[in-house]
């Protein structure tokens, strides 16, 4: 049943060293504010999951948050690569960090295979790609029809899945709208879940029938911060912070500097 | 060069290639301002499609990345990552699909993942996002890069995605039944696989650009085409419509945008 | 691309003897006026797919338009039994109907894995069930990281889908709301797909972004067809028919009478 | 009998089963009636869902179809039927599969496919439909049924869905780890499996009902528990809240209903 607390509190519930996390939002609603409260909370060891690594997995690396990545594009989009990130993978700072490489389509139907209970998912991938020599979960099946070879990878179940979506109900059902990347599927994947929503709503009684919805009982707590997903954005809140990706490849680019601005406005900032 | 950029011919001349009935998978960056310049001229009812779920969309001011608030205010519909990949890209309804890349070789196959070794790398690139299943689940492909020898080369250090393989019929010997690169535009020429080796031959230069710049320029023996042709100078509708969107596109980004 | 032209027109040129064909709709906008004019025109050795056949299958199955049927439930729901599918399974009347039984989950997720050009289903299912040993169709594969077998179906690839829905716009493209049911998939899944809709509109601008759209180049012809899903319901135009579903089943229990009814309302009705 | 219907206090004592946090798969008949019973009267954040996709359904009419309107009117949101299969049933998330048979034996294995041969029935049955995966899939299974020799039969002529097998740990060496039937609701009596041999026992009957008319309309040689309770006679609440929701649906679909 969905409680809904403050973000401190369900990230210190929630959140421990050593698991494996997904904080999944496809440029749209990225959890930036827990992402910071877990930095700031100084967990260490965790195994970050997300398709597109964006500026949160960025800090979260340079900050050694992390011993491990499993990801599909790594970058500042529009604007170039994560800095930390490679500054991790290319020279081990602040520490090694191992990774784990897919595809976009590996890993959205790695999170649907997780969110549908099975051990494994198949399509139609890799074919050509270096991906399977070096990733060693990549494998495959044979359909027992045709004979044809396909591409598996393992689900993926996440301890945490972390999201931010528009609203809540008072009950703790969660509403998402607009670009959905996969975080419902991550979230039905992962044993526990944070989400942090930009306002409470009493109910959702006139939403479109169709419309993406968390039932309460999917859910492990909701905490209500508006900006959630600043500086990336929340379809029908507010825009996108171009300006903050745009400087952040500055910030990120000298360890000092990167470590000084985490401190100012992350680790002490709040 | 005329009164236009490379960057602008290069744009041009992908948005020329596209159909009003494509349906386009569109990666960011130049691919993007090809569709939509394409859309916004010759090609009204082409379909945009963009890896974030969006469908039928019609961005007035091009996307700093896939996920883009436009992008799903104007589309025909939003559908989920998951679904996007199985029942869009996998279920063959993209028709063609527009990639860019870090490194290249004369097969069309891509490396967006490393320079150097996989495991020590010299540099990391960002990885192939959607690049490995868009490579080989759309109609074909068609290419879009900047003319350099440090982009154009002989041997790749990676395969994120593939192209035309080893060449002749390793694509299709590999299982994939799809067309693969079908066209390379960068800002110097257009490229096509030859039809038996499949590797790139030039077939038109840019209006000043010289065989012997496009070599100099080229990780590999550039092979050019008999009938080489020039490209077709920017038309003032198209470069006027395309700066439109680049003058948009920096307003709304707060920086100016190099394509 | 969706051409928009009369219903006769459309089952004319689409659906040929001896195809595979699928009218979906779950109890929610079941194509009947579709299927009608498919009897009307006197199609022959149909291969008919449907989750849950329901009268429209019991009366083109009396009508003798099938050859076979794949299925995973048939019923007059919270009625009795398809007395018409009754008859030809248990009398071969009007002539014999192979059958290739299936459960609901097996077919959802056969269309799905149509939809998403596989060519074969994975799920956990038919553990303990008698149906994989009369069912020649479900296999297995073995998961290549922990071992567990799970069932296989081939997936479901129609000739054509055949399903109605609330609206088509100007250009073609088809809104589904409310109940959906397996129809994304089966028109998606399928080489053609003939939607019936209860109206044209001039566009679906300032719709739910996430409501389920099937986009003009999907589908092949749409037909206007108002109250086109009678007996069924249309969410947002009208309610389901009760009334013609409980008087069915005497209508059906009785050849001639079944016979003489479909003369009289569907074959000579129109 | 007392002042109610033998259907009355089966559906009663099913609807006694239900708690406030189960997610529960509802079949249509006798178990939509006890869900909608106990959401409406003990349990009022109970989960209904029906396999239609209508997740937290609040029905104020018995459906006709797991696809009636009103399930879809009243549900917190719809999701596709693929997904209602993956996501929700196959996902793990429903705590009670309420099931209904048309045969059952005493180890709670349904048939709801044929009456004699398979392939040349005496008598064909609508089929499984969800059965055989919400049997398994669910945290445990609820079975309601009229008590009449033809129902509860000693061997069945087709296994749709798995209860607990050939007794014993038969169904966790099928490497299904749920459940399985834990409660038989008939009209006579309510049974519950022995914790060893996963047969059916009588645990309680129903007011007036004596342990000959059991056996008598049992197909199996009966098992009493040795507490054998009588089951509690309906509540005014309960016998009042259930008729009302049986005639609001009568006077729906236009004609009486048999629970």
């Amino acid at each position: 049943m969905a409680r809904i607390i403050p973000l401190k509190d369900a990230v210190a519930e929630i959140v421990q060293d050593g698991m494996t996390i997904a904080l999944e939002g496809f440029t749209h609603l990225i959890p930036y504010a827990a992402g910071h409260e877990i930095m700031r909370q100084g967990r260490r060891d965790l195994t970050l999951v997300r398709m597109t690594p964006d500026l949160i997995y960025d800090q979260m690396i340079g900050m050694g948050c992390a011993r491990k990545l499993i990801f599909s594009w790594g970058g500042n989009p529009g604007v170039g690569s994560l800095r930390r990130l490679r500054d991790a993978v290319e020279n081990n700072w602040p520490h090694a960090l191992e990774i784990e490489e897919h595809s976009h389509a590996a890993m959205a139907n790695a999170y649907e295979a997780g969110a549908a209970g099975l051990p494994f998912a198949v399509f139609r991938g890799y074919r050509g790609s270096d991906l399977s020599r070096v990733t060693t979960t990549i494998s495959s099946v044979t359909c027992p029809y045709t004979g044809e070879v396909l591409a598996t990878v393992p689900a993926l179940r996440p301890d945490v899945a972390v999201i931010h979506a528009q609203k809540a109900s008072k009950r703790g059902d969660v509403l998402i709208e607009g670009i959905l990347g996969v975080q419902k599927e991550a979230v039905l994947a992962a044993r526990h879940s944070i989400v942090t929503v930009e306002e409470i709503v009493d109910s959702f009684d006139g939403l479109h029938p169709n419309a993406c919805i968390l039932p309460h009982w999917t859910v492990s707590a909701i905490a209500v911060v508006p900006g959630g997903a600043h500086p990336s954005y929340a379809h029908g809140y507010y825009p996108r912070d171009n300006s903050y990706y745009l400087a952040w490849d500055k910030i990120a680019a000298d360890r000092a500097t990167f470590r000084e601005w985490m401190d100012r406005h992350v680790i002490n900032g709040m | 060069m005329a009164d236009y950029t490379a960057a602008e011919i290069m744009t041009i001349a992908a948005a020329r290639a596209l159909k009003n009935d494509d349906v386009c998978f569109v990666g960011i960056g130049a691919p993007s301002a090809a569709c939509n310049l394409a859309r916004t001229t010759h090609a009204p009812d082409i379909t945009l499609i963009y890896e974030s779920g969006t469908i039928a969309t019609k961005p007035e001011v091009l996307p700093l990345s896939i996920g883009d608030g436009e992008l799903c205010d104007t589309a025909l519909c939003t559908v989920s990552v998951p679904e996007m990949f199985r029942y869009w890209l996998q279920g063959g309804r993209i028709t063609v699909g527009f990639l860019g890349a870090a490194q290249l070789d004369k097969f069309g196959n891509i490396n967006t993942t490393v320079v150097g070794d996989y495991h020590t790398p010299k540099t990391r690139l960002p990885g192939g996002g959607g690049a490995p299943e868009i490579a080989t689940c759309c109609g074909e492909i068609f290419l879009t890069m900047k003319h350099t020898k440090r982009g154009l080369v002989d041997r790749l250090d990676f395969w994120t995605s593939l192209g035309h393989g080893n060449g002749y019929d390793d694509r299709l010997n590999r299982g994939v039944t799809t067309k693969g690169p079908s066209l390379l535009l960068t800002d110097l020429c257009i490229m096509k696989p030859d039809d038996t080796s499949k590797a790139f031959i030039v077939t038109s230069l840019h209006p000043g650009v010289t065989r012997q710049q496009v070599q100099d320029n080229t990780g590999w023996d550039v092979v050019f085409a008999e009938n080489l042709a020039e490209t077709p100078a920017p038309t003032a509708l198209e470069l006027r419509t395309l700066r439109d969107i680049n003058a948009r596109t920096a307003a709304a980004h707060g920086r100016s945008v190099e394509a």
